[in-house]
C-alpha cells in the first residue's frame, strides 16, 4: 500500500475495510441491494454515502429501508425491524421482490467458486458423506437466478476456493442453468473481490477474469492462488487503495464501534 | 449508521396519469369492494385515453364509467357486476348488443385472477389452481390451460391441474390510507389483492387518502404492504374511493350503488352523468366539493383505534 | 301453512324468513361457512343460536370472525371488518382457506342450476353474444371446488332456473370435474333450498332429489317447476314450518332493523 | 346481530407436545430467526420422542439439539447453520460421519421451501419456481422436478420450470407474541413462513409469549396472521423462543448463538448442557428461572410503540 498522498489511507487499513471500500465502489448508480450481514452492509452502506446515494438494502429477513439504532449483528437483528419502512413475508420477498426481478444487485459468499461464477455453499466432499458438511443454500440459488448482477466478496483467495471443478454445485450461474435449458433473469456472478484483487465477468458465456489488483500484487500472485487458469484482462489495473475520505466513514459514520471492522 | 435518503415520488392525479396511463396499454385497477380507484379511472377519462385493457377482479362502477366513456376495448375480470345493488349497464349493453361499440371479455373467477397477479407478481410462466375442472370456461377462455404433475397423484395416478397465465400490466392503480413521499404504502381492513397487482406491473400509481410522516409509517413497518422500491408515483387525493369506502376515513356510498343501475340503464342518463361528474369536474377536488360537505358528513365514521404494539428498543 | 300449535309460527312468514329459518337448521353441527351477505348470512346467524353453536362465517372478502355492531350490507361492509377477529388477504382467503380445504360448507346462488348441481352465473344465451351477460363466477368456482358441500338458496323454483341444460356451465359440479379427470375435495350441491321445498344429493354420481316440501306444496307441483325430470326420495317429509322460536330469534336478534327480512 | 364465542384452546406445552407430536410424525417448526419456537423443541425432547421428520427452513440450534437427544431421523431444511455463529455440531457430526446414527437430509433452497408450505397450505400438488436450473441439488433430491410450461416462453419456444411438491406435516408449531384463547394470533416483526407453514400442516400448536383479551386482537384484524380456524393448542410460555428474540419483549441472545458452536462441538459437552438444561428441567418456566433475572434483564428492550390506525365505527 502507498502513503504517498494525503488522500489514500495509511497501511492501517485492515483487510475488512479494504473488501468493504472496494465493494462499495462497485455499487455506483445500483439501486436495491440484496445483502447479508458484514462487509455487504458495511459496503452498501460506505456507497450510499459516496457513489450512490439512492441505495436500499434489502434483508433475506425481509426488512426494507431499515434505519437500524445501532449496527445490526445480523439480517434479523430487532434493530432492523423497529423503525424500518417496511417488513415483507418470506413470499412477498422471495416471490415478489427477488423473483419478480427488483434486485439490481446480490451479494453473496461461498465455499467455492468457479471460473464461471458458480459456488458451492453445500458441502465438502461427496454429498453422500461429505467431510464438511456446510449450511447449504438458504436463499443464495434464488439470489442468483434472479439478481441482475451478484456480487461475491471472499477474504480467502486460494486455489482451494477458487476451484477448477466445484465440488458440489449448490448456486449455478446463468451458463449452467441456460444448459439445462432455463434461463435466469441475470448475468450471475459480475464481481468477486477479495484480497488480491477484483475479477470480473460481463454475463453468459464470459469467465471470470482478473481485471485490477491491490497495489503491490502481481497478476502472477493471483493466478497462483487461483484454481484454475486465470486469464486476465488485455490491461489489469491496480485498485486506487481506499481514501482517508472513505476510511473515515466507514470507521466514524458506518461502523464506530468497530462491530465488523476487526 | 447511516440512512437512505428516499425519493418525493408525489405527483399530481393529472401528471401521474398523463405520465403512466398510454392509449393502447393494459391498465389494472385494484381495491376489492374497499379502496377502489374511482378517481384515478375519472381521470383517466378526463384525459381521454382511449383502446385501453383494464385489468380487475370486481369490475364495478367505476369499470362501466371507463367503459361509457369509450376508453376500454378489452375487459380481464371475474365479476362484471353492481355489487349486489344490480347490473352495470353500459357493460351489459357492450357485450349483450355490441352497442355502441364490442367490448372484448376475458373470463375467470376471482382465485384464477389471483393466481394471475401472483404469477405476474412472481414472473412465474403459470400458477397452478384447483378450479376450472369441467367448467365451460376454458372453452371461452384459451387462456385456462392444463399441466400435468410431476408427482404422482392422491391415487398413485398422475394428477392434471388448470393454470393460468401471469398478468403483467403496463402500470396498476390502487388506492390506499396513507404512504410517505417516497410510496411506503399503508393499508388496513381488507387488503384484498394490491400489494400482488403491484408488482405485477412495470409501473405503479398509488392513489392515497394522506401523505404522513416517515415516522408514522415507521413506526409499524408491518402495517406497509407496499414497499417504496415498487411504486412510482404517489398521488394524495381525499376520498378518491367514493363510492366505494376507506376504512377508517369515510364509510361506502350504497345509495349512489343503487342508484347506478339505473342510471347506467339509460345511455342518454349514464352519459349525462358523466358529463356533469367528471368530465364537468377539473378534478377530484372539484368533485369532491360538488359533493358538498352535508353529502359527506353522512359518510363519515367514527373511532376506532388499534391498540399500539411494541416493537422494542435496544437498551 | 298451518297455525294449529303454539311452537309454529303465524301465516305472516315470508319468503326470506322461511328460506333462512330452513338453510339455517341445515347448518347443525358445521363448524365454517363461506357465505355471501343476504340469506346466507342470515342463516348462518340464527344456526349460531340454535343447531351449531360453534358456527362461523368466513366472507369472501376476507373477514373471519366478525363482530358487526350494525348488520352488514355487502360481504365488505366496513362493520364487518372493525372489530373482526381477522381480515385476510385474498390469496391467503382463497389459496389457504378456501382451497386449503378449510370450509365446511359454502353457499351459492345461480341464475340456472342443472340435475348435478352445476351453476349457471355467466350468460343466458350464447357466452359470445348473450341475451342476458350475468355476474360470472366471482369466487363460486372455487367455493364449489374447494368446500366440503355446498347448499344452494334459491328463491325462484322455475324451469328457467332448474334447466334441463344450462346455457352454460360457469361452475361445475364433481361429477363435471371429475369427468374432465379433475378431483374436487368436495360434494358439490348437496342442498337445494327454495320456496317449494329441499333438493338433496349426497354426492358424485348422485342427481338432486326432491327431500321435502314445504306445507300444501305437492311432489307434483315441484317437479312442474323444475326443467328436468326431478326425481323425488322414496319419502318425501314435509318441511316442519319456523318455529315461533325460530322466528323470534331471526326477527329481534338477527336482523331487528329488517335489512334483508323484507 | 349475534356473534360467535369461541372455544378455549389452552392447554399446557406438555399436553400439546403429547397430544400432537407422534413418534414417527412430521414435525414443522417454524420462525425465521424471529419466535424460533424453542421450548416446544426442548418439550419434544423431554418427552422424548423418536423417529421425527423435522420440517425447518434454517435448521439451526433447536434443530441440533432435537438430533443431539434422538429425536429427529430425517431432516427438510434449507439452511443447516448456526446463523452466522458458526456450525451445528450435533448435525455435522450426523451428516459427516454418521456417528452415532445417520441423519437423513433433504436439501433444499430458501424459495423452495417457500413454495413447498405455499403448495402445501393451498393443497397444489406442485409450486413452480426460477431456482435449481443448473443446480446439483436435483441430483440429489429427487423432488425437485420440472414441469413444461402451458404457454409459450419469451422466446416462443416451450418453456421448463423446477417445481416442488407441498409439504403436509402432522403438526406445524410457531412460536408468536400473542393469541387469544381461540387462537387467533398476532405477529409483528419477521413474519416469516408462518401462517403458510400452519395452514399446510394437519394440525396447529401455536405457543405464545401472552394470552390477550379478544377485545386486544379484535381492536388490529390486520395484525391475526394466523386465524383460530387453523389452530389447534395455544400454550402460553413466556421467553419461550430463547436464545432467538421476540420483537417488543426480549432481545436475541447473540452470545447463546457463538456458545453453542463450542457447546455443539464436543458430544459429551453437548449432552451435558441437555441433561442440565432440558431434561434437567420440568419445563420452560424452570429453564427461564435457571437463567436468572438478571439474564433476563440483560435481553430486556425498551419501548416503541406503533402508533394506532383508525378503523372507524359507523355513527
Amino acid at each position: 500500500m502507498t502513503t504517498t498522498t494525503t488522500t489514500t489511507a495509511p497501511d492501517t487499513t485492515t483487510s475488512s475495510e479494504l473488501l468493504s471500500v472496494v465493494a462499495s465502489r462497485e455499487l455506483a448508480a445500483r439501486r436495491t441491494v440484496f445483502a447479508g450481514i458484514g462487509l455487504p452492509t458495511l459496503a452498501t452502506e460506505l456507497a450510499h454515502l459516496t457513489v450512490a446515494p439512492e441505495i436500499e438494502v434489502v434483508y433475506e429477513s425481509g426488512v426494507c429501508g431499515a434505519h437500524p439504532s445501532h449496527l445490526p449483528e445480523t439480517i434479523a437483528d430487532a434493530v432492523l425491524i423497529t423503525g424500518a419502512e417496511a417488513v415483507l413475508s418470506m413470499p412477498a420477498l422471495f416471490g415478489c421482490v427477488l423473483q419478480g426481478g427488483h434486485i439490481d444487485v446480490g451479494f453473496l459468499g461461498a465455499a467455492q467458486i468457479d471460473r464461471w461464477g458458480n459456488l458451492n455453499t453445500s458441502v465438502i466432499g461427496d454429498w453422500d458423506s461429505p467431510s464438511v458438511r456446510l449450511p447449504g443454500s438458504g436463499g443464495g440459488i434464488e439470489v442468483m437466478a434472479n439478481s441482475r448482477e451478484v456480487f461475491v466478496v471472499m477474504r480467502r483467495h486460494n486455489p482451494r476456493s477458487f476451484a477448477e471443478t466445484l465440488d458440489f454445485c449448490t448456486t449455478p450461474g446463468p451458463d449452467r442453468a441456460l444448459a439445462e435449458g432455463i434461463r435466469p433473469l441475470g448475468a450471475g456472478v459480475t464481481r468477486v473481490i477479495t484480497e488480491l484483487g477484483i475479477l470480473a465477468r460481463a454475463g453468459v458465456g464470459e469467465e471470470l477474469r482478473l481485471v485490477a489488483v491491490h497495489p503491490g500484487v502481481t497478476v502472477e500472485q493471483v493466478r497462483a492462488a487461483t484454481g484454475w487458469d486465470l486469464k486476465a484482462a488485455g490491461t489489469v489495473g491496480t485498485v486506487p487503495p481506499p481514501t482517508e475520505a472513505e476510511l473515515r466513514l466507514l470507521r466514524e459514520d458506518v461502523d464506530p464501534d468497530r462491530v465488523y471492522l476487526r | 449508521m447511516a440512512t437512505t435518503e428516499r425519493k418525493d415520488k408525489t405527483m399530481s392525479m393529472k401528471a401521474a396519469v398523463a405520465a403512466f396511463v398510454h392509449d393502447g396499454g393494459t391498465v389494472c385497477l385494484e381495491g376489492f369492494t374497499h379502496l377502489v380507484p374511482t378517481a384515478a379511472g375519472h381521470e383517466i377519462i378526463r384525459q381521454g385515453r382511449r383502446d385501453l385493457t383494464v385489468v380487475r377482479m370486481t369490475a364495478d362502477i367505476v369499470v362501466d364509467q371507463m367503459i361509457a366513456a369509450g376508453c376500454v376495448s378489452r375487459l380481464v375480470s371475474s365479476f362484471v357486476g353492481n355489487s349486489s345493488a344490480g347490473s352495470l349497464g353500459e357493460l351489459r349493453r357492450r357485450i349483450e348488443t355490441g352497442e355502441p361499440a364490442p367490448l372484448a371479455f376475458e373470463e375467470y373467477s376471482h382465485y384464477g385472477m389471483i393466481c394471475r397477479y401472483l404469477a405476474g407478481a412472481q414472473r412465474l410462466p403459470f400458477h397452478p389452481l384447483r378450479s376450472y375442472g369441467g367448467s365451460d370456461l376454458p372453452s371461452v377462455n384459451s387462456d385456462l390451460r392444463k399441466v400435468t404433475s410431476p408427482y404422482p397423484g392422491p391415487d398413485g395416478e398422475p394428477e392434471q391441474i388448470y393454470v393460468v397465465p401471469p398478468v403483467n400490466p403496463d402500470v396498476t392503480i390502487i388506492h390506499a390510507q396513507r404512504a410517505d413521499l417516497s410510496g411506503n404504502t399503508q393499508i388496513w381492513g381488507l387488503t384484498g389483492i394490491q400489494a400482488e397487482a403491484v408488482y405485477a406491473a412495470d409501473k405503479a400509481i398509488v392513489v392515497v387518502e394522506e401523505i404522513v410522516d416517515d415516522e408514522v409509517i415507521r413506526s409499524d413497518p408491518n402495517r406497509t404492504l407496499v414497499p417504496a422500491h415498487a411504486v412510482d408515483a404517489v398521488v394524495v387525493c381525499p376520498r378518491g374511493a367514493h363510492p366505494s369506502f376507506a376504512q377508517g376515513y369515510y364509510d361506502r356510498d350504497n345509495a349512489f350503488y343503487r342508484a347506478w343501475s339505473h342510471i347506467s340503464k339509460d345511455p342518454r342518463r349514464l352519459q349525462e352523468w358523466l358529463a356533469e361528474w367528471v368530465l364537468g369536474t377539473a378534478d377530484h377536488a372539484e368533485y369532491v366539493d360538488k359533493l358538498g360537505e352535508q353529502f359527506w358528513a353522512g359518510l363519515a365514521v367514527g373511532e376506532a383505534l388499534s391498540r399500539p404494539v411494541n416493537y422494542g428498543r435496544r437498551l
